[in-house]
């Protein structure tokens, strides 16, 4: 069996992102155990975990985002690691202080390099005086009004509002003229406190049109740091990515290799340790910009590991267990190209607005190069309290047309009823020639998609003629002996046990 | 067996007859061969090729994927009432609903105010992310039916307004 | 879009490899016709293929081993291409010859290299010629017992009778002794006889605990002929291979080199292009011999794509089309470790014993790494008229520790209910320490899985328990309103509108 | 609610009584928690540590998938009549199956003639792989209900026996 670095370890997440970490315990041989709130009682990642145990309500702070009731279960379990995940308290340095506290291996970065890149203006100052290219704006969070006011005539509209603790998206903000600026402001103060407790916002130059390219680094306790090449990301709707790949069109063997020693310059300047990311902006004149280090493993890492064939959240324990980056990883190069695309519960039709609801139908493709790293299953209920992030599916293939090919047979085969999702609009993006042309910048959506429209009258006979198979095959089933009314699709799975109560009304 | 759907304003009626596979279904002047898969999983035959989709009934409507396309049909009750469910009808200037349910974050004018086209009239937010609703026509506020911080759905309007006669 | 290399592939085969290859047209944009006999009306290849077209009933060689049918098919459906899987017509050199009488592509060899390596005793006489080491046997078929029983006698015992158009272990007898030595060439001239109806069968030293190691390779018409690494296929029951490995344990860079070299030989000396196999089997001595090369695609191809980053599916139809092999497969390199496991409907506790059916519960495990290969669904009937391959697990990993517990964990995640599978008896393999140790030998199952008990006493309190939540679940939804008596398994696909039918009884 | 279940010769009576999340079942002195992910998909609990486990009841029969392990319960049917499908029962010496439903190949003894124990007596063949079944017992070629050829199950002996007395 392989080795195995721990006795236990705490998942404190949800979703996929739990999922694909019971997964590589699993690979390890190491137990797991799964913490959950009231409202993830019969959630899959609540489900798959050798333990499960409920730490509180809905609403995060009160479950995935209380230290306190997470250490309390890992101490009851006997856990003697910790794995956040991304989001909720992953880049929350008072997390690892706890764990330092109560003896328990916190599978991530030393709390004082996440302090450090987890405040965005800080880190720029860091970032700055180790030669680090940065995007002019703001050197300290704003106080009032007037300051954001004049930062923003020194760089010049458009400016962009961040959140110092920040991170996807959340409490960001374009302003593009001054009449806008007190309403951004506020609404991305807002955002911020909510989504990381604390509502401290700064301005910077917006630069028009950049690609969004980000290094994967890894770094370990024995000197040892390094990067695993990049990941673009530029296809984004409200600043939110939905489209990575990788290798980047936009990078020649000699820019992707003076941006990746930035990389590595950044992790070792914050004396950095485990798996991050540092993001770039690239303009049109191959000139880069650090934007910030997230400290924790990436939504997106999947295509880093279909193309050099690593397996990040491994190595992310095995660092955390003391032990140095294999050779294997070491020299680990490019092969094929890698998209993945994030299904969110949003609506694609309508401005991505989030959807919620229960999963009537689901199905995932298969097939050689195709990996759903998923949350969910026909019959869980999606709600309002997280993020929508559903499911992510990776393709991996010989070269860009190939993948590019893969991933709209897979969107096609992705089937998930009774919520919304974004496929579609996927699909269209990934067959538009300016993407099959690589020329992927940050505002493909706003430029390409604007005028997209879905001509759904055209296929409503052909949804009426399947519509009339499926009331056929109900009633049939009601004619012989009376069957529910509902016709259950395969994974339609009637909350257990609870038949009896639907038919009783 | 015949069927009724309703596509957005149109009715789409259907005739369908079994099959020694499936089904044939005729929509129209179109026919459809149909064979099912599996329980919500289905191939369709038509003009000789062919393709799957899949469908489920579930209440009073049918929820269809074609090739990522996500649509929903709805199938009219006896009693003639086929509410669509989802609240802002097309044309119902005069209520302001939530797009999806969620929690108001921040209501942005009060009865009583004059608002104009297109005014922001509150913020709600869901999963995380705030979505701000802009007034459909100008008008007075006439009825606020929630607070901020409160759970809202997409039935019940927000905002009620007494729209502005057009001259 | 990726290039268009065909108008239409008819895919003249059944089961998980037709899925494979209409997988691979529909990345490549090219349109499918399948071919299915009566008895496979509803299977799965039947159904996903974009057209499909009935060729005969069950019997093969009414159905699947009919040439004339095939062609017409695809004359009719306009197809300009013909790929054959493996098995069936696969290696019948009648099938190319007839496709060039019809102005049809064949996806594989050439007629005359397909003839010439088909017939196990030309082909042995070839390479001898070209310098390929060879194990000592019978120059030419035998025609009768007295023959035999001299060349056995010259060879010396034991030995194995093999038939010279044969693959896949059938018409293979191994003789201890002189007076087994009648009913096993009888054996095996019958097995010949109804699988390649061809009932020619030679005599050959039996080489004791070999490894079985095969080389893939490729070659086009552009005089390119090369090798992408070995395969390790040593795991056997009844002379099939059940789990096949690469990269092998037993090979050092210059004795892969040499085998690799020695493999292309062969293609090069047989005048051959597409993808093939050559097997050999390889001795304690690291002294190898070459068996005979497979004119075909492999079942186990699936390892070597997942450590070459190669789609040898896809490559296969673009050497067919007249393209030269790639850049990238040339440069191809050996990356991590993988396995693959046959899932089999045979009964792993009861001699392998064909195992039919239908399937009432399907589910195929997911995870990064881990990829099914499969021909068959929920509700799919297993009849008794082919071969029992179900689908193929195969899975990736960084070492050869963490892809042995990446397929243990996988074979643990692989429902199938309703017919028999070795999916335990794989596991026991892989938990063996002398798996482990990588000493893997062809009579690895003879020596350690003999004794081998599964306990299912231990676990039927288990068992009776979880039949139990089965039962009830069953009972209430009875009392709420008499829904069917069986109770469906999410994919137990009751046969489309039987329904009614079913409960009219 | 109790159950009963057949494995092997042994009777397992069990006791099923609904939870909050699912059912408490007891068996002899063990108590199992199941809880079902999806249909024919159960999570057990026991001792703390969790498993899932896949089976479905089809017929008189519970089909199990334990971590690969493959268990088939026979559920006792009102009328007492539990036949288990599958022929060759134990000590059923004197009757010869199909080990496979399958075609008979070529029988290698005919009536009147005396066999050893292990001799082979037939050979089945089922997806192109032959089958050679030999004899559990001495004795003599009582009767041959098929012929080359035919088809066969497992439930209809290919040859009786007349067995020779143990001395």
């Amino acid at each position: 069996m392989a080795e195995k670095y721990f006795k236990k370890i705490l998942v404190a997440n949800r979703g996929e992102i739990a999922m694909r970490i019971i997964n590589a315990c699993r690979l390890l041989g190491i137990p797991t155990l799964a913490v959950y709130s009231t409202a993830d009682k019969e959630a899959v990642h609540a489900r798959s975990a050798d333990q499960a145990v409920e730490i509180g309500p809905p609403p995060p702070n009160e479950s995935y985002l209380s230290i306190p009731r997470i250490i309390e279960a890992a101490k009851e379990y006997g856990c003697d690691a910790i794995h956040p995940g991304y989001g909720f308290l992953a880049e929350n340095p008072r997390l690892p202080e706890a764990c330092i506290k109560a003896g328990i291996t916190f599978v991530g970065p030393p709390p004082d390099a996440m302090r450090l890149l987890g405040n965005k203006v800080e880190s720029r100052i860091k970032m700055a005086d180790a030669g680090v290219p940065l995007i002019p704006g703001m050197k300290s969070a704003g106080v009032d009004l007037q300051e954001f006011k004049e930062a923003a005539e020194k760089a010049g509209y458009p400016v962009l509002i961040k959140a110092a603790a920040g991170g996807g998206g959340k409490g960001m903000r374009v302003v593009k003229a001054p009449q806008e600026l007190k309403s951004a402001v506020e609404a991305a103060m807002r955002e911020a406190k909510n989504a990381f407790g604390d509502d401290t916002v700064y301005l910077e130059k917006y630069i028009e049109n950049p690609r969004h390219i980000e290094f994967q680094v890894l770094a370990d306790t024995h000197g040892h740091t390094i990067h695993l090449f990049e990941r673009e990301c530029s296809i984004q709707r409200r600043h939110q990515k939905i489209i990575e790949e990788t290798p980047s069109t936009a990078l020649n063997p000699e820019l992707r290799a003076r941006m990746g020693s930035a990389a590595v310059k950044v992790a070792e300047a914050a004396g950095y340790v485990n798996a991050g990311t540092v993001e770039f902006l690239l303009d049109k004149n191959g000139g880069f910009y650090f934007l910030e280090m997230n400290t924790r493993v990436q939504v997106e890492h999947p295509v880093t590991e279909m193309v050099t064939g690593v397996d990040l959240v491994v190595e992310q324990i095995r660092i955390a267990a003391g032990e140095p980056i294999s050779e294997y990883v070491r020299n680990a190069t490019q092969r094929g190209h890698s998209i993945e695309c994030r299904i969110y519960a949003e609506d694609g039709e309508d401005n991505f607005l989030p959807s919620s609801g229960k999963i009537l139908y689901y199905e995932e493709p298969v097939g050689p190069g195709i990996r759903v790293d998923s949350g969910v299953t026909g019959g869980t209920v999606v709600g309002v309290d997280y993020d929508p992030i559903l499911a992510k599916l990776i393709v991996h293939a010989p070269n860009r047309e190939m993948a590019i090919n893969k991933m709209i047979n897979a969107l096609k085969d992705y089937r998930i009823l009774g919520i919304k999702t974004s496929r579609r609009f996927m699909i269209d993006v990934l067959e538009h020639q300016e993407f099959h042309a690589g020329r992927t910048y940050t505002n493909f959506i706003e430029l390409h998609m604007k005028d997209r429209k879905v001509d759904i009258d055209e296929v409503s006979d052909l949804a009426a003629a399947v519509s009339s198979a499926a009331m056929m095959r109900k009633a049939r089933a009601n004619v012989s002996g009376g069957r529910r009314e509902r016709q259950p699709s395969p994974w339609q799975t009637i909350g257990p046990w609870e038949i009896g109560m639907r038919i009783g009304k | 067996m015949k069927n009724e759907f309703i596509h957005k304003d149109d009715v789409i009626e259907t005739d369908t007859e079994m099959t020694a596979e499936g089904v044939r279904v005729s929509v129209g002047d179109k026919t459809f061969n149909i064979v099912e898969l599996a329980p919500g999983k289905y191939s369709i035959e038509f003009n000789g090729t062919r393709r799957i989709i899949c469908c489920v009934v579930n209440g009073n409507k049918s929820f269809l994927d074609i090739d990522g396309i996500l649509m929903e049909l709805v199938i009219p009750s006896e009693d003639g009432n086929n509410a669509g469910g989802a609240g802002a009808m097309a044309g119902e200037k005069d209520k302001i609903y939530a797009p999806m349910p969620g929690k108001i974050v921040k209501l942005l004018v009060k009865e009583g105010d004059h608002v104009t086209e297109k005014q922001p009239m509150v913020i709600v937010e869901a999963m995380k992310m705030e979505h701000q609703v802009n007034s459909a026509a100008a008008g007075i506020v006439k009825k606020i039916n929630f607070a901020d911080g409160n759970q809202v759905n997409t039935e019940t309007p927000i905002i009620e307004l007494d729209l502005e006669k057009e001259e």
